[in-house]
């Protein structure tokens, strides 16, 4: 798992490159919850383009990022353009409250 | 009884595992000649099962996951083993968004995705005693195993 | 004991899971941040020695073959076991160009090549009981494990 | 394991892609063998360089096929520029009798 943060006004942009699973999520979960603290942030953009596997311990790790977000009055955006995240994130349910855009431009224009 | 082909693997419940035992999976599985999204599903499948060992069947504590894989024809079967806590109502263990960690983060959907990625699965839990996760599923057809 | 991990496969004597059984042990040993050619020195020794419970041990009847792994620290200790017929002259038959099936186009360096691509290797074999080979590898020095 | 076969005057070159472990030397010794004889040629370029797995079992292969040439009073010539496979062919000792060369151009101006 490879993580990349960058901080764009009050938004964390992650963008996450490996295997989501439940042994990387703990490390993942505790670096942008670090850093969206430090830095008073308000909202987070979850990259998952070059994400190439992911369990239901990613659908943990994106809801819990996004009760972080709300508790600030903020916004999880997701982004991918991956069909097999895709049936991942629609068969969990989440995408009924969570955004998803295709791109990480498109993300930075829906904040 | 030509089509039959056998592996088990066994190993410490430790998180770092996980890749490796979805790997294992899915390399015995090559030779039913699998769609890329059967590989997918599969590796999900398990990947769900033994974090639910880990994590709710041993609660962190290092004790031995078991794998058991059999192909036979175009089925694979996959089953697998903690001789951990169990699960008092399996019947509610499986519906989606129960969980009994949320403060680590589960989302509850495990026994979802596996439902949803094998054609079928069976649980069998004891308290005290462990778990048992049946799975099944119909891989590579339209193209011979054993080439 | 912080940093030790173990699994252990068990699979078909069939030929078509060699590739399978090699995946696996590199998988297990990818949390030791192996370089490419410590891996590459992995499978061939690995490849070697269950090459020849099949056709050695076994003469390809359909029994159980066993890879125990350990990890410890740096060291990696791989041990693959076979119930077949053993070897009645242990250090004749890891002479370099020894084989009992050239008809079968043996070269006879399986034991000369998992000596050169591992760092310790000690064979213990009963006729009619089965073959043990136990090698060790260090492996990805330089890099801590369990990253 | 996959393997394109060709003839050039009185050679079959074979190139193999792919692991070249015990389970696939079986049918790929049996697929040259077949076309050699059937073809009734001399000599044989064995093309390794997309051979992604090679144990003792592909040594086994290269000196069977040497065999077989020579008693045609042929040739048998390997291709090769991969380093891991180099350290196996070096390491058997094959390289003693049988001819390496890094491109399959250099192999067949040099038969
Ligand atoms: N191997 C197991 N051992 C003990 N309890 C388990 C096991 N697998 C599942 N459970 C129980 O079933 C519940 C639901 O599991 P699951 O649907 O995978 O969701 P999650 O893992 O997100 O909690 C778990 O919260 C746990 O209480
Ligand atoms: N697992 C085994 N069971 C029985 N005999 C074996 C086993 N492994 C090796 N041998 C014997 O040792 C000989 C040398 O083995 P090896 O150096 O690997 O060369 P090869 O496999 O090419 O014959 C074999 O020909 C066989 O007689």
């Amino acid at each position: 798992m490879n993580i990349v943060m960058e901080i764009n006004k009050k938004t964390l942009i992650v963008k996450l490159k490996g295997e989501l699973d439940h042994h990387n999520s703990e490390t993942t979960r505790n670096k942008i919850d670090r850093y969206f603290v430090e830095k008073g942030l308000d909202n987070i953009i979850l990259d998952l383009t070059e994400i190439t596997f992911m369990d239901s311990s990613g659908i943990g790790l994106i809801m819990g990022r996004y009760k972080n977000t709300v508790s600030k009055k903020g916004k999880l955006i997701v982004v991918n353009n991956n069909s097999y995240i895709d049936r991942i994130l629609k068969m969990s349910g989440i995408l009924k409250i969570i955004e998803l855009y295709p791109t990480l431009d498109d993300a930075i224009t829906k904040l | 009884m030509e089509n039959t082909n056998e592996m088990m693997i066994e190993f410490d419940s430790r998180s770092c595992n996980e890749g490796f035992a979805r790997v294992a999976v899915a390399a015995f599985c090559t030779q039913m000649n699998p769609t890329l999204e059967e590989v997918a599903d599969l590796k999900t499948a398990i990947s769900e099962a033994i974090t639910n060992a880990i994590i709710h069947g041993y609660e962190n504590e290092i004790h031995k996951i078991r794998i058991e894989c059999k192909i036979v024809g175009h089925d694979l079967y996959v089953t697998v083993i903690d001789h951990g806590k169990g699960i008092p109502d399996v019947k509610k263990a499986m519906e989606p968004l129960f969980t009994t960690k949320p403060e680590m983060e589960r989302s509850g959907m495990g026994f979802a995705f596996m439902e949803a990625f094998m054609d079928e699965i069976a649980v069998v839990s004891q308290p005290g005693v462990g778990t048992e996760v049946h799975m099944k599923k119909r891989v590579g057809c339209g193209s011979s195993p054993f080439a």
